[in-house]
């Protein structure tokens, strides 16, 4: 259902408000008004404008899983002016909530595959979301195989659901943290995300690897996947740019002729590579 | 103008400079900034009296930082420019040679900051007839004519920013107005935000503006915003005989003090 | 405008106008209650464009009062801030805003008694001059009732 | 082809003030020409070249609030800015190149969601344009496949012959309701030949040559270096253009109240594409040129079919250091690949 106002957000209210790090937070909302909040529905990888009225407007991605109804959780790191507005608020709180904006991850063309997610500290929020939709579909996917590194042992969010996808016997989960990171009693693996990718030598047949983190790891995590195999058109990522309004008319987040609003976040690698050097 | 170019040609070809910032024949104006990082194109270097646009902008931007060493077509407000950002150690002594022009064919190299100083104290320089009488027009208007004079020229303004791309004084990598925390001046082109800007602008070039004009030329909506620093400019020479633009070495003035500093106001 | 209360905001430095202003308590001098008092730790941080933000808040008038010269806590905030009010002052001369509503002073902390009077003279002259009606005026803009274009 | 009377405009002004429509035309104010309202058609200025501002604002106004919020204990609203009490809008004097100008932002503001400011304001909004008897060196219209007297996206177009009366084409059926206000000055002409009213203007370049080499020459970081060198960095091209529309969303007020709004915003300014952590993509002036050309050379054509430049001029008079924007995309058109 699009509004008619395309710039007035969903008044949405925080329910449970969870400590994942240092400075990071996860959030769950439900929509004010029962009735936008049972025809809202949105797909994985699609992301959103959260505001805090009187600070603006910030962009990350829905963090929940479609498949869960009723409610969206959104996870951010306290850095600019509206997420430190953000952090601010405790449960009961109101805030503005625009979207679902942006493209998805195509979930049906992965069935029978293998799926490798790979992610790094403040991006595991967007895998997470794809995770439990596939998850919640687990029948669907042959083998299902989890990295993700951050810079040290507090870094790691989700600490909780870490923990559940250990124990889950059809979930293969490898955690590391980088080098020095580590505490006395950490069982995971030491080192950054690439070195820890290659030790694992990933089967690249029949495998779909979705990566996210920062720039520095996409940068060495993709030449690992091709060294492994893995064809550019199945490995997918997101990118991230500076945006506003979410739907391809503030002129802000394009790499050349791309809108990352519109036709990203979600990315092949095939298509990265035919984008010019500008994200 | 052929020993402009002469000039530049040699300091190029030895590889004094690696680039000649000057002007070349313009399109839409007479004539328009142009850089020169190869002696035979040198030729495009022009000098005549549409010439004005300051070139020391050029100075402390962005591109410039990995270049080396730079040679500035400068008249009397650009070498003035350089004093206030040699004074704020925005670029090493001799890093930038200054082809000091007035007008006249010849042109002189000034590497060091007190040959700039001999040459600016050598060639006193007043403000454009129009511009002292417009400032004399609105100094002699009343508290409430000038407000009003200030609302109708502000209320237009739409922050393009254009006065302070065009300033060579404006340099910072992050100006207030980008930040966010706190949004001290607002984004917005009201008639408040407008007037914020305005002063924040005129308040942080009091004691550094070279009264070069740049900014109100560079105004596409033809604002005379030029008469806030103009009047601050004269009002602190008055005030502490501080004349900018004269001096690398001597302290600015709002970061100076005398204990017999005279004022009027204070019970 | 017989029954208008000003609003008056004072930018004082902690370490004597403001210790000044307790010694006016504490002695039991009276003195208007239109002033809000803002503590800031030397004259030589009061930002210019606070002034304005109080002004556009709302207050009819304004205060700014430190230390003597040579007082100073931090030796020279307040001769930095003097040559700050001078430029200042002419630049909002320039702009048309009315000098008369800032009033500029040196209290120390023993000087209870010219605190009160500062504060009162300045309300008495503030309620002269009535509201700050242009700069009222100028704050509703951000309502955008009228967007003035070219 | 209908005919206008050399006296008859100020009574269609009176008439369309008495349908109580409010009138945009260019006037002298502070020295520059501007659209601004006017109430009689002695005030318009009769012979003029370009103003200095497009007339965009008046769909797309530099400042638009989108919504006013409150915030008590008991909880956030946000209300919606009330749109619907709009004047209708009659925009006269308006230059060929002006009135195509308004399509490139209806393309963009409808383009698969709708803005429903946009679409109030262009709603109200009835465009009389006026052909070029004129031109200066900055005009391009004829190298963007416009020319001099084009009636795209103006209501009415009216071309003044020698005897200072106007032949007037109604375009739209929103002219046509302008005109079935008053028949009685419209009088039917015999098709007059509108070309020997018009000025000439000479061809730049050659349109699809442009949209081809530029779309190919984003790699080519020396041509944009050469051309971006002495560009300031500064907004005033993009705010005086017919067809950028860019913009920033911002909140402002204080905890209590206070409203959202979208404001004008720049490719040009170095904080237009920040990251938050500080990366940004477009680091160098080189890089914001290339996208103020290919944006509208490359990107609009490619995405909603249609060129982002209308060849006004605006941007090339306006600019503080001289960047003509013909004088580089003609060397765009003419690179070998």
């Amino acid at each position: 259902m699009k509004k008619e106002n395309i710039y007035l957000p969903y008044l949405m209210r925080i329910v449970s408000v969870r400590e994942e790090a240092p400075e990071v937070r996860t959030y769950r909302l439900q929509f004010e008004n029962e009735e936008e909040g049972n025809q809202f529905e949105f797909q994985a990888g699609q992301f959103g404008e959260y505001s805090v009225a009187g600070q603006g407007e910030s962009t990350f991605c829905i963090a929940s899983s479609p498949t869960r109804k009723g409610y969206i959780e959104c996870t951010f790191r306290k850095t600019g002016r509206v997420t430190a507005a953000l952090a601010d608020l405790e449960a009961g709180s109101f805030i503005g909530f625009r979207g679902p904006y942006g493209n998805i991850f195509p979930i049906e063309e992965w069935n029978g595959k293998n799926l490798l997610f790979i992610a790094g500290g403040i991006a595991l929020p967007p895998m997470r979301c794809v995770i439990w939709n596939c998850l919640d579909l687990r029948e669907k996917f042959k083998d299902f195989t989890i990295l993700y590194g951050a810079r040290t042992v507090n870094d790691l969010v989700y600490k909780h659901e870490l923990k559940e996808w250990e124990e889950r016997t059809d979930v293969n989960l490898v955690t590391t943290v980088d080098p020095g990171g580590q505490t006395e009693d950490w069982k995971g693996e030491i080192g950054f995300v690439p070195t820890i990718l290659d030790k694992m030598a990933p089967k690249a047949e029949n495998t779909i690897a979705i990566v996210c983190g920062p720039p520095i790891m996409i940068k060495y995590t993709f030449p690992i996947l091709e060294k492994y195999g893995f064809k550019d058109e199945n490995i997918f990522t997101t990118l991230e740019n500076r945006m506003k309004c979410g739907f391809g008319k503030c002129g802000r987040c394009n790499v050349g002729k791309v809108f990352v609003c519109k036709d990203g976040p979600v990315f092949t690698l095939a298509q990265l590579k035919e984008l010019p050097a500008e994200y | 103008m052929d020993n402009l170019i002469k000039k530049a040609k040699e300091l190029l070809e030895n590889n004094l400079v690696q680039v000649v910032i000057g002007y070349e024949k313009g399109n839409t104006q007479k004539s328009r900034p142009v850089f020169i990082f190869k002696a035979e194109n040198a030729d495009k270097l022009i000098y005549d009296e549409s010439c004005h646009y300051n070139l020391a902008s050029y100075i402390t931007r962005q591109e410039m930082r990995h270049t080396g060493k730079m040679a500035v077509v400068a008249n009397i407000h650009a070498l003035k420019a350089m004093l206030v950002l040699a004074n704020e150690h925005q670029f090493i002594e001799g890093n930038v040679i200054a082809l000091a022009v007035d007008g006249s064919s010849d042109v002189t190299e000034l590497k060091t900051f007190s040959e700039i100083e001999e040459y600016i104290a050598s060639h006193p320089v007043e403000l454009k007839e129009k511009e002292k009488v417009l400032l004399e027009k609105i100094k002699a208007l009343s508290k409430e004519e000038r407000w009003e004079f200030w609302q109708n020229e502000l209320a237009r303004c739409f922050k393009c920013y254009a006065c302070r791309a065009a300033c060579p004084m404006c340099y910072c990598h992050q100006c207030t107005v980008d930040c966010n925390k706190p949004q001290w001046i607002t984004v917005a082109p009201h008639q408040l935000g407008n007037y914020e800007w305005q002063m924040m602008r005129a308040m942080h070039l009091a004691g550094r503006c070279v009264d070069c004009g740049a900014c109100a030329e560079a105004c596409p909506l033809d604002i005379p915003i030029n008469m806030l620093t103009y009047y601050l400019s004269e009002s602190i020479e008055s005030n502490f005989g501080f004349k900018t633009g004269t001096s690398a070495t001597k302290l600015y003035v709002l970061s100076d003090y005398k204990l017999e500093d005279k004022e009027n106001f204070i019970r | 405008m017989e029954n208008f209360e000003p609003k008056i905001v004072a930018f004082v430095c902690n370490w004597c106008t403001y210790a000044g202003a307790d010694l006016t308590g504490t002695s039991r001098i009276k003195y208007a209650p239109n002033v809000k008092i803002i503590r800031f730790p030397c004259t030589g941080r009061i930002d210019f464009m606070i002034l304005m933000k109080a002004f556009v808040n709302g207050a009819d008038g304004i205060i700014v009062s430190g230390c003597h010269p040579n007082d100073c806590h931090y030796t020279s905030g307040n001769f930095h801030a003097r040559r700050r009010w001078m430029v200042f002052r002419n630049l909002l001369d320039i702009m048309g805003v009315d000098l008369e509503r800032i009033t500029f002073s040196w209290v120390s902390a023993a000087e209870g008694a010219k605190w009160a009077e500062i504060v009162n003279s300045t309300v008495d002259k503030i309620k002269k001059l009535g509201p700050y009606e242009n700069y009222k005026k100028l704050a509703d803009s951000q309502q955008l009732k009228e967007v003035i274009h070219g | 082809m209908k005919l206008l009377k050399k006296e008859a405009l100020p009574k269609l002004f009176e008439k369309i003030n008495s349908a109580d429509k409010v009138i945009y035309a260019p006037v002298e104010n502070h020295g520059q020409l501007v659209y601004r309202r006017v109430s009689a058609y002695d005030e318009v200025k009769k012979d003029y070249i370009q103003t200095v501002q497009s007339a965009k604002y008046v769909v797309f106004p530099k400042i638009e609030k989108l919504l006013d919020y409150q915030n008590s204990k008991d909880g956030t609203s946000l209300s919606e800015a009330v749109i619907d009490e709009l004047p209708e809008i009659v925009l006269f004097g308006v230059r060929p190149c002006d009135a195509a100008g308004f399509d490139v932002l209806k393309a963009v503001f409808t383009w698969d969601f709708n803005d429903k400011f946009y679409i109030e304001r262009a709603k109200k909004l009835t465009i009389i344009g006026l052909s070029c008897s004129k031109c200066d060196n900055e005009c391009f219209c004829t190298s963007v496949g416009l020319n001099p007297g084009s009636t795209k996206g103006s209501d009415i177009l009216l071309t003044k012959n020698n005897e200072g009366d106007y032949l007037a084409e109604i375009v739209t059926d929103k002219g046509q309701a302008m005109v079935s206000l008053c028949t009685d000055l419209f009088s039917d002409h015999k098709d007059d030949n509108k070309e020997n009213y018009l000025t000439k203007v000479p061809v730049k370049f050659e349109k699809d040559a442009a949209i081809e080499k530029s779309t190919k020459s984003f790699e080519n970081e020396q041509i944009w270096f050469d051309q971006a060198m002495r560009c300031l960095g500064c907004g005033a091209c993009t705010y005086v253009c017919p067809t950028c529309s860019c913009f920033d969303i911002q909140d402002e007020g204080t905890s209590a109240k206070g409203i959202r709004y979208r404001c004008w915003d720049s490719c040009g300014l170095s904080q237009f594409t920040i990251h938050t952590s500080g990366h940004n993509p477009r680091e160098e002036q080189s890089q914001r040129w290339r996208q103020r050309i290919l944006h509208k050379y490359s990107y609009q054509p490619e995405r909603l079919q249609v060129l982002g430049c209308v060849g006004c001029g605006r941007c090339s008079r306006s600019c503080p250091v001289d960047m003509n924007i013909a004088e580089h995309v003609e060397t765009i058109a003419e690179i070998e690949l």
